[in-house]
């Protein structure tokens, strides 16, 4: 517009006087409301940014693992002095495997046989997992007893912790777990590129173990996800199946307050809680075995339940009136209203509800306490049955645990359950955002 | 019985025939939303093949009496109803009447326009879906193009059948839930001012397929146009605070009506 | 058809003795492998031995760890639960340290010392007072420099048991606290109960996690005491500093031979009906008992546990031969 | 036949029966012209119904007795010695018999004839086909173990031939129901809400196991320590109780804990209700799509996270990061440099507890504000109003039934959290009203009272009971409450 | 600037005269729904004290004409407008017009009554709270019943102003939505079908109303019925897929049209 325009349009005639509706105020008002919902959840954003890159940046050292890769000799004076083993193939499993590898690496580093204290240090710097590393690969092919092969050994959690840096080296030799010598030897090794850091795989398919640098989250993965296979397919049926019931067809009288009252109270209910209800009902009365997941994931079950309930039922409220008037008006029984209308507009709540709940009951460790699957596995369970334990348990076994190579493989189980978090709720998250719409 | 007397039996017999005779018959019907009553004692019976035109001020009742014909009003929390309404001669508020089978055969269109928040499409092949009206995919694509057709949505629609009901104008959303209503071909069908959103000419396909409809079906439409009432309807009735006026003709009812009331409302003289 | 019957060792109890039996559960499946791994839940000593008490079957756990002895009352309960036959088996001992954080001098402790510190009531001038002292400087200069803080066993662990039997009452003694409550309290056991109340100002934190919940408190606080278990402080000789009690520095050595005062011994209890039905009982059960795991060159020594005298382990190996129950 | 296969020949049944009902509706309603009451489908489900129900219920039952059965018969075949044994110890022989007869039901009757009655090499053979056993089996259990595998043979072959039966008879006897009047929607749908119904006494149901599961530890509580102690005392302090001792001492006063879960969840609640409710406002008023297509799953993040970890994080960044701050502030005003926020504390326990119910606030309010019918919001903007003055005014108001039912949730998971409280606030009980000083929860002494080294007999165990089953009854009145005071305010929209 | 031609100056004057000449201007308004254009260069004025009154064959634009007078399109998310609406001689779309005034000043009657979950007395009293019209609780209570009375619902409601909107019956719904909207006096007041759930009554009351707000304010109503166009405006739009047919006094307009099409539409003569 041109400025002839503009004066030309301030000779028209006056304009009424405008009322005052305080439109300032208002607006500040308004701009303030929104600054507080960009505040809250930029709040809630920074603080979950800062939770996960302080785990992140404690963690994700766990995913290497330092190997010393060494030619070691299958002798067979060491494994099978007096040849049994076509007689009793026993004698292949209890024979002293850390014995080679011990040789292998003293060897390389060239410390004498009758050097005793060395040999000890040497040792030190192998991890124990080696004694089933090895024997498994003599147990596979026994013709490698006599022959010399190159194998990655598994160092020593607290070699393996020197070596990423997290022993400082400035505190007195005694008060450390790798004394100076073996540091010497460390970085010999690292120069020769014996000793390297790889991918740790062993942190995703390992069992638990006493040693850190052997322990995995194998097992509490299987049992996670067992326990949430369990939880998916009981509780979000039977969740929503209670909610319609309880807000579609329940009679609204005192029993039905009831139930809604004690549904809301069961959410408050201290998950160890219902470990102790786990405990009474499924392993002493019902018999089902201690640590299984099965009993595991019926407890969360329990424990997930008056989540969804109440997100359902949150939920069927909010879908109006008139689409049930609609759908009733064609003839459609109730049960066709709700399941053809109603039930797919309250999924996006529902599926809130069902995220929700998953996520508290995969992160949850109390109420395994009781039905014993806060505990030490170390095989893997096949079915539901077995022993076996979860994520949140893994970790919080390892957070109390002395040695300080568990401090990363902490971190890093804490990582793998947010993986596993995430992947859970991805599917749940697309679906949601299917349902949604605006009216 | 031996205890009835001649004439009661007589009366009660009598009365069996009426409720027989009409499609469907209100007897002595009241409804009480919580304490507030809306409706009493209301007599008005419903002929087959026949349009009845319920008119009357805003809030006198006609739709609360549209919906005990249906029995829309169980789904009202705290709405009651008395007396006893009949279908074909069978109480519909007796226990064992299906509500649904009702509802089937008792189809209604409402005041506001409800689509589904789903396709245009899915809202009107939901009915006939379920009541299995249809064998196949190209039936019932006949039926849905068929009601949309005759509630004169059609050519507005047919390149858009998959988007949302929820899209379309006020008007639009009106004829697509006639459309719905009639897809699934019930006997009786009740309409709440089905074309108060609608445009003259819309309003003129409705009113045609009013006339076509009566030929096979009952119809009552609660209307605020005089003019409609006189042009679809052969019985009108008036209600007036919850009270059922006059029933009577529709010609008679506009030239020549019984009551004063009703005179003064067609004029336009009160409320 | 019949529900299948359990193939492998059920353990609980403890969280003391959980590393150690962990290690032994580890090493045992390796050294036998016809058996699975034993399961060893955690759960503390008093859960563990309730579930044992539970009953006999295969529903049941086979052993409990504890890091102190069954008493009556729970024995009692065992036994009215079928739970006759039981073995204890004491597999060594366990050193409570105090350290602080690295960056603090050498500390010597005298029993003394902590009372006044953290006592409830101390006696200054004849009299019982509350607790007056604010600062470790007040009490003994080798401490650390700053307001007393001091991380304590909860009253769950078994650990604050032996804290306030070597350590408290033996404070309240020396300090002359004993007397001068004696003389006020007639009854000897709200006298002794007295004699072990810790301060509730704040000073004195009860910590009922683990000892890495003690360890990040002194992280975050340089001037607090805490108390570890030896193997814990061993592995975390790096971050802390451990302080002498009577002028004996902690360590396996000087801990068996009774040197240090604070110790504890630690236990296991088998059900006797078990073995020979659960298998791989018996056979964790030995090697357990074996030198190789409790001797003083094995893994669990290197761990951190004290092992018991020579003569003790023969005897438990032989009681365990010989079946011998309580 | 395995229970998974009989499981699927009868799913195989079901779909048929399915077919058949179908089919059968169809070709009636063909044939009468008349109209059928229900849709084809309806009369399969019902078919179906019919095929699977009695025998499913059939098979349930003998999943339940024939091993009850079968066992009480080996026993009873049991030798003198060993009947003699109390029952839990027949049972652990027992147990070794059923290994046994899993170990001989693996091997061949070939091999079990060859190795006859020697048991060091049954054990051996067994051991190498997996079937550890921990001794060696006497004669009497190999015999016993034969006899099971037999019966359980019998019995399974029994139970096939009857559930297939009773299958079958099921669904000849719905199709016979068949006909054009006959409402088999209905009774699909009656069978539908029987289900719902059954679904919805699981939350009765848990409820009576939790109270029913306390219950009697609480009252040998009560019988230790008098009633009154315990809901009136102010100390809580259940002292060491030596090996032996047998006296309750100790005070078991519940308000300290009290107080403290209501001090720290009222803290969280005011970090996570406001923090929550703006984000959800955010994101389903203001927010586009794809902002709020990221935040919410991030947001939901923070409720998945173990709260061990936030314990943790609360520990070790929270609480000395306040306390620091404090002394700072302190410093600033007054020039002594001493905190007055203590490192754990009421204060960080219920921001970090605030945090991680963020999510339980925000996600669920979210989806109830969205749900708010548009001509609503319409009608308010149309008159001029701002956007936030539609929101606070019309959405919330319309939104609020759900909205409360989330806040109440929430408060639920806040009386219920214990991890973060023991890392971040510590486990002093204590009575005080300053927010920057320690207290602790009740839950939190549940926790530990139960899983410490205390005697399980004593009332310092004990008292986990008494305090889980008061904080329920507390909390299910403060449910009561709400619900009054929910259904007081409660307004319906459109 | 100074490339801008003698001419161009002089027809951008012009134009600009002619939007301040009008309360408010609409200069190639189109429409467009995501993908599907709903209004095709519409220009229409609407000038001061008037009612204009469009109408149309339903789907055909008026309702979308009608909200991007008062932007009330900006809710519809991928609702999209180009061209230039002033209101004054201001472009309402322009960034610095603030779109809570603009609604303040020019007031919507939905056509769907769309009452708030609120009681009666607080679905009135919501526009002036929010702007601060009134000063005290007496002064509130005095909009509410003025505002009630013109809407005639004042003697329905006067005895449960404190019950819920939403248990009214559709019509006493809709007539609270005109109260509702006149609450707030605005300047221009947008009726959208204001009159179709209403019956002849209430509808004569409300034409009513429309007369007596004339004097002092600006009203545009969308309506389906000739009669009411006929009986209440003084200039009348006709509107037919999406494009303005014709704009010309009401009278010239039903006797008279310049368009072929309004003249069908008016004797019904197509769809
Ligand atoms: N759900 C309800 N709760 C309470 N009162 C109601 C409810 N529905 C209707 N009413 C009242 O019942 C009376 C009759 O209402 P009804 O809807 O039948 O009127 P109507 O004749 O259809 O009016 P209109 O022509 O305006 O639609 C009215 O006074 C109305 O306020
Ligand atoms: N939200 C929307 N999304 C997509 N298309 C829409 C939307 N709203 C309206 N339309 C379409 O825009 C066109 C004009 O709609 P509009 O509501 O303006 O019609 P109208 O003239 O008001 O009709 P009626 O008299 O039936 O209310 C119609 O074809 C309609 O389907
Ligand atoms: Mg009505
Ligand atoms: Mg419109």
């Amino acid at each position: 517009m041109t400025d002839a325009i503009s004066s030309a349009a301030g000779l028209a005639r006056p304009r009424p006087a405008r009322r005052d509706i305080g439109i300032k105020r208002r607006y500040a008002a308004e701009r303030r409301f929104r600054a507080y919902g960009i505040a809250a959840l930029t709040f809630g954003i920074v603080f979950l940014f800062l939770l996960v890159s302080s785990v992140v940046s404690k963690g994700y050292t766990a995913f290497q693992q330092t190997m010393i890769t060494v030619p070691v000799e299958f002798t067979e004076a060491i494994i099978d002095p007096k040849n049994e083993r076509a007689d009793n193939p026993q004698k292949l499993m209890t024979a002293n495997y850390p014995l080679l590898a011990r040789n292998a690496v003293a060897r390389v580093l060239g410390v004498a046989e009758n050097d005793r204290a060395g040999l000890r240090d040497v040792n030190k710097m192998i991890s124990d997992g080696v004694r089933s590393q090895l024997r498994d690969m003599v147990v596979a092919n026994p013709a490698l007893i006599g022959t010399t092969q190159t194998v990655s050994l598994l160092a020593a959690g607290d070699l393996d912790s020197a070596f990423k840096g997290q022993i400082s080296l400035d505190v007195p030799e005694a008060n450390r777990k790798v004394n100076d010598k073996q540091v010497g030897w460390m970085n010999q090794l690292a120069e020769s590129g014996a000793l390297a850091k790889h991918f740790n795989t062993g942190i995703f398919v390992n069992g638990n173990s006493s040693r850190p640098e052997a322990a995995g989250v194998g097992v509490a993965l299987i049992g996670s996800f067992y326990m949430m296979l369990i939880v998916l397919v009981l509780s979000l049926p039977i969740g929503v199946a209670a909610s319609i019931y309880l807000e579609e067809f329940a009679p609204k009288n005192r029993l039905t307050d009831l139930i809604e009252v004690n549904i809301n109270n069961l959410a408050a209910v201290p998950s160890i809680v219902y470990g102790l209800l786990g405990l009474a009902v499924f392993i002493n009365f019902a018999g089902l075995p201690r640590s299984a997941s099965l009993v595991g994931g019926l407890v969360l079950t329990l424990m997930t339940l008056p989540t969804i309930i109440i997100a359902t039922r949150a939920a069927l409220k909010a879908v109006p009136p008139s689409i049930r008037a609609a759908a009733l008006g064609l003839g459609a029984s109730k049960m066709q209203t709700i399941f053809h209308h109603v039930l797919p507009l309250a999924m996006p709540g529902i599926l809130t509800g069902t995220i929700i709940g998953l996520a508290h009951a995969l992160g949850e460790t109390a109420p395994l306490l009781l039905i014993g699957m806060v505990a030490f596995v170390a095989n893997y369970p096949t079915t539901p049955l077995d022993p076996s334990t979860a994520l949140p348990v893994q970790i919080y076994m390892w957070a109390n645990e002395a040695e300080r190579a568990f401090v990363e493989r902490t971190s890093g189980a804490i990582i793998i359950l947010l993986l596993f978090l995430i992947v859970m709720n991805v599917g749940a998250i697309l679906l949601r955002r299917r349902f949604e719409r605006r009216w | 019985m031996n205890m009835m007397s001649e004439a009661a039996v007589e009366k009660a017999l009598d009365e069996k025939m009426n409720e027989v005779s009409y499609k469907m018959v209100g007897r002595d019907v009241s409804v009480y939303y919580g304490d507030k009553r809306a409706l009493f004692d209301v007599n008005l019976n419903v002929r087959e093949n026949t349009v009845t035109a319920l008119i009357g001020p805003s809030g006198c009742g006609k739709s609360t009496f549209l919906r005990t014909l249906n029995r829309m009003n169980d789904t009202i929390e705290n709405c009651r109803v008395t007396g006893r309404i009949t279908l074909d001669g069978d109480d519909i508020y007796d226990r064992e009447i299906d509500v649904v089978e009702l509802r089937a055969r008792v189809g209604m269109v409402f005041q506001k326009p409800n689509p589904f928040p789903k396709s245009i499409y899915e809202n009107v092949a939901y009915g006939p879906k379920i009541h299995g009206l249809a064998r196949n995919k190209a039936d019932m694509d006949h039926i849905v193009e068929a009601s949309l057709q005759r509630a004169g949505l059609w050519t507005e629609v047919k390149d858009r059948l998959h988007e949302s009901g929820t899209g379309l104008s006020g008007g639009q959303q009106q004829r697509l839930c006639i459309a719905r209503a009639i897809a699934v071909s019930p006997e009786v069908i009740l309409m709440d001012e089905p074309c108060s959103a609608l445009d003259p000419i819309a309003t003129a396909r409705v009113e045609e397929l009013i006339h076509e409809l009566r030929a096979n079906y009952t119809i009552v439409i609660v209307t605020h146009s005089m003019q409609q009432a006189a042009r679809v309807s052969q019985r009108t009735a008036m209600f007036h605070l919850g009270q059922l006026v006059e029933e009577n003709e529709t010609d008679k009812m506009f030239t020549n009506p019984d009551d004063q009331r009703t005179q003064d409302y067609i004029m336009g003289r009160f409320g | 058809g019949a529900a299948a019957a359990r193939d492998q060792v059920q353990i609980a109890g403890s969280s003391t003795v959980l590393p150690y039996a962990k290690i032994v559960a580890e090493t045992f499946a390796e050294t036998f492998p016809d058996f699975k791994a034993p399961v060893v839940e955690s759960g503390g000593t008093g859960g563990g031995l309730k579930a044992f008490c539970a009953g006999v079957g295969e529903g049941t756990i086979d052993i409990a760890n504890a890091s102190r002895p069954i008493n009556k009352n729970e024995l009692e309960a065992c036994k009215a639960a079928g739970v006759t036959d039981i073995q204890e088996i004491r597999i060594g001992y366990d050193g409570i340290v105090f350290a602080a954080a690295s960056s603090n001098g050498d500390m010597k402790i005298e029993p003394k010392d902590l009372y006044n510190a953290l006592a409830a009531e101390v006696v200054v001038d004849g009299k019982l007072v509350a607790n007056p002292y604010k600062n470790w400087s007040e009490i003994n200069p080798t401490l650390p420099q700053g307001p007393i803080a001091a991380y304590i066993p909860g009253s769950k662990h078994g650990t604050r048991e032996v804290f306030e039997e070597k350590i408290m009452a033996e404070g309240c003694k020396e300090a002359g606290a004993q007397e001068v409550i004696k003389a006020s309290i007639t009854d000897a056991k709200q006298a002794a109960a007295k004699c072990v109340a810790v301060r509730k100002d704040g000073a004195a934190v009860d910590i009922d996690g683990d000892y890495t919940e003690t360890l990040a408190r002194i992280a975050a606080n340089k001037t607090g005491l805490g108390v570890f278990g030896l193997a814990f402080y061993e592995n975390n000789m790096d971050k802390l500093k451990v302080a002498t009690v009577k002028d004996v520095v902690p360590s396996v050595e000087t801990i068996s031979s009774g040197e240090y005062p604070v110790s504890r011994p630690l236990f296991f209890y088998v059900k006797k009906a078990h073995l020979g039905v659960i298998p791989g009982l018996k056979e964790y059960v030995e090697f357990f008992v074996s030198d190789d795991m409790i001797g003083p060159d094995s893994p669990l020594a290197e761990y951190g546990l004290v092992a018991a005298p020579d003569d003790q382990r023969e005897q438990v190996r032989n009681d365990v031969l010989a079946g011998k129950t309580m | 036949m395995s229970t998974s296969i009989l499981l699927l020949i009868l799913a195989v049944i079901g779909v048929a029966a399915y077919a058949a009902g179908v089919w059968r509706a169809n070709a009636i309603a063909r044939g009468a012209s008349s109209r059928m009451h229900s849709r084809p489908g309806y009369y399969g489900s019902f078919v179906a119904l019919w095929a699977l129900l009695p025998a499913l219920a059939l098979l349930v039952l003998w999943l339940i007795a024939s091993p009850l059965y079968i066992n009480a018969a080996v026993r009873s075949e049991f030798p003198e010695e060993v009947t003699t044994l109390s029952q839990a110890e027949q049972g652990l022989n027992f147990g070794m018999v059923s290994s046994l007869a899993r170990g001989m039901s693996v091997l061949s009757t070939e091999e079990i004839d060859r190795i006859g009655g020697d048991p060091a090499e049954l054990r051996a053979a067994l051991g190498a086909r997996g079937v550890p056993l921990a001794g060696e089996p006497k004669p009497f259990m190999v015999q016993a173990a034969g006899e099971l595998n037999q019966m359980t043979a019998a019995s399974r072959t029994m139970v096939t031939v009857a559930a297939l039966a009773v299958s079958l008879a099921g669904a000849f006897f719905g199709l016979s129901r068949v006909a054009p009047r006959f409402r088999a929607r209905n009774k699909v749908e009656k069978a539908v809400l029987a289900s719902l119904i059954v679904a919805s006494s699981i939350a009765i149901l848990t409820t009576i196991g939790i109270v029913l599961s306390m219950l009697t530890e609480a009252t040998h509580f009560f019988t230790r320590v008098p009633a009154w102690e315990f809901f009136f005392g102010t100390v809580w302090d259940p002292r060491f109780a030596a090996a032996g001792a047998t006296a309750s001492e100790g005070q078991f006063g519940l308000i300290p804990l009290l107080l403290g879960t209501l001090y720290i969840g009222f803290v969280a609640m005011l970090v996570a209700v406001p923090v929550g409710l703006f984000s959800a406002i955010y994101m389903s008023e203001y927010a586009s799509r794809q902002v709020r297509s990221v935040a919410k799953p991030l947001l939901e993040v923070l409720a998945g996270i173990p709260t061990i970890v936030y314990g943790f994080f609360a520990l070790t960044a929270v609480g000395p990061f306040l306390r620091d701050l404090s002394s700072q502030l302190n410093g600033l005003v007054t020039g002594n440099y001493a905190n007055f926020i203590q490192a754990q504390s009421v204060l960080t326990a219920g921001f970090v507890m605030g945090i991680m119910l963020i999510p339980y606030v925000s996600s669920l309010s979210d989806d109830i504000i969205t749900a708010v019918p548009r001509a609503l919001r319409d009608g308010s903007l149309g008159l001029g109003a701002t956007r936030s003055e539609t929101i606070k005014r019309v959405t919330l108001p319309a939104a609020l039934p759900g909205i409360v039912g989330a806040i109440l949730m929430t408060a639920s998971r806040a009386i219920g959290e214990t991890m973060i409280v023991v890392l971040a606030a510590g486990v002093a009980a204590r009575i005080q009203w300053n927010p920057f000083e320690p207290m602790t929860t009740v839950t939190v002494k549940i926790v530990s009272q139960l899983t410490g080294d205390l005697e399980f007999t004593s009332p310092q165990t004990l008292v986990a009971f008494a305090l889980g089953i008061t904080l329920f009854a507390i909390t299910l009145c403060l449910n009561i409450y709400a619900l009054y005071i929910v259904r007081k305010y409660r307004e319906q929209y459109e």
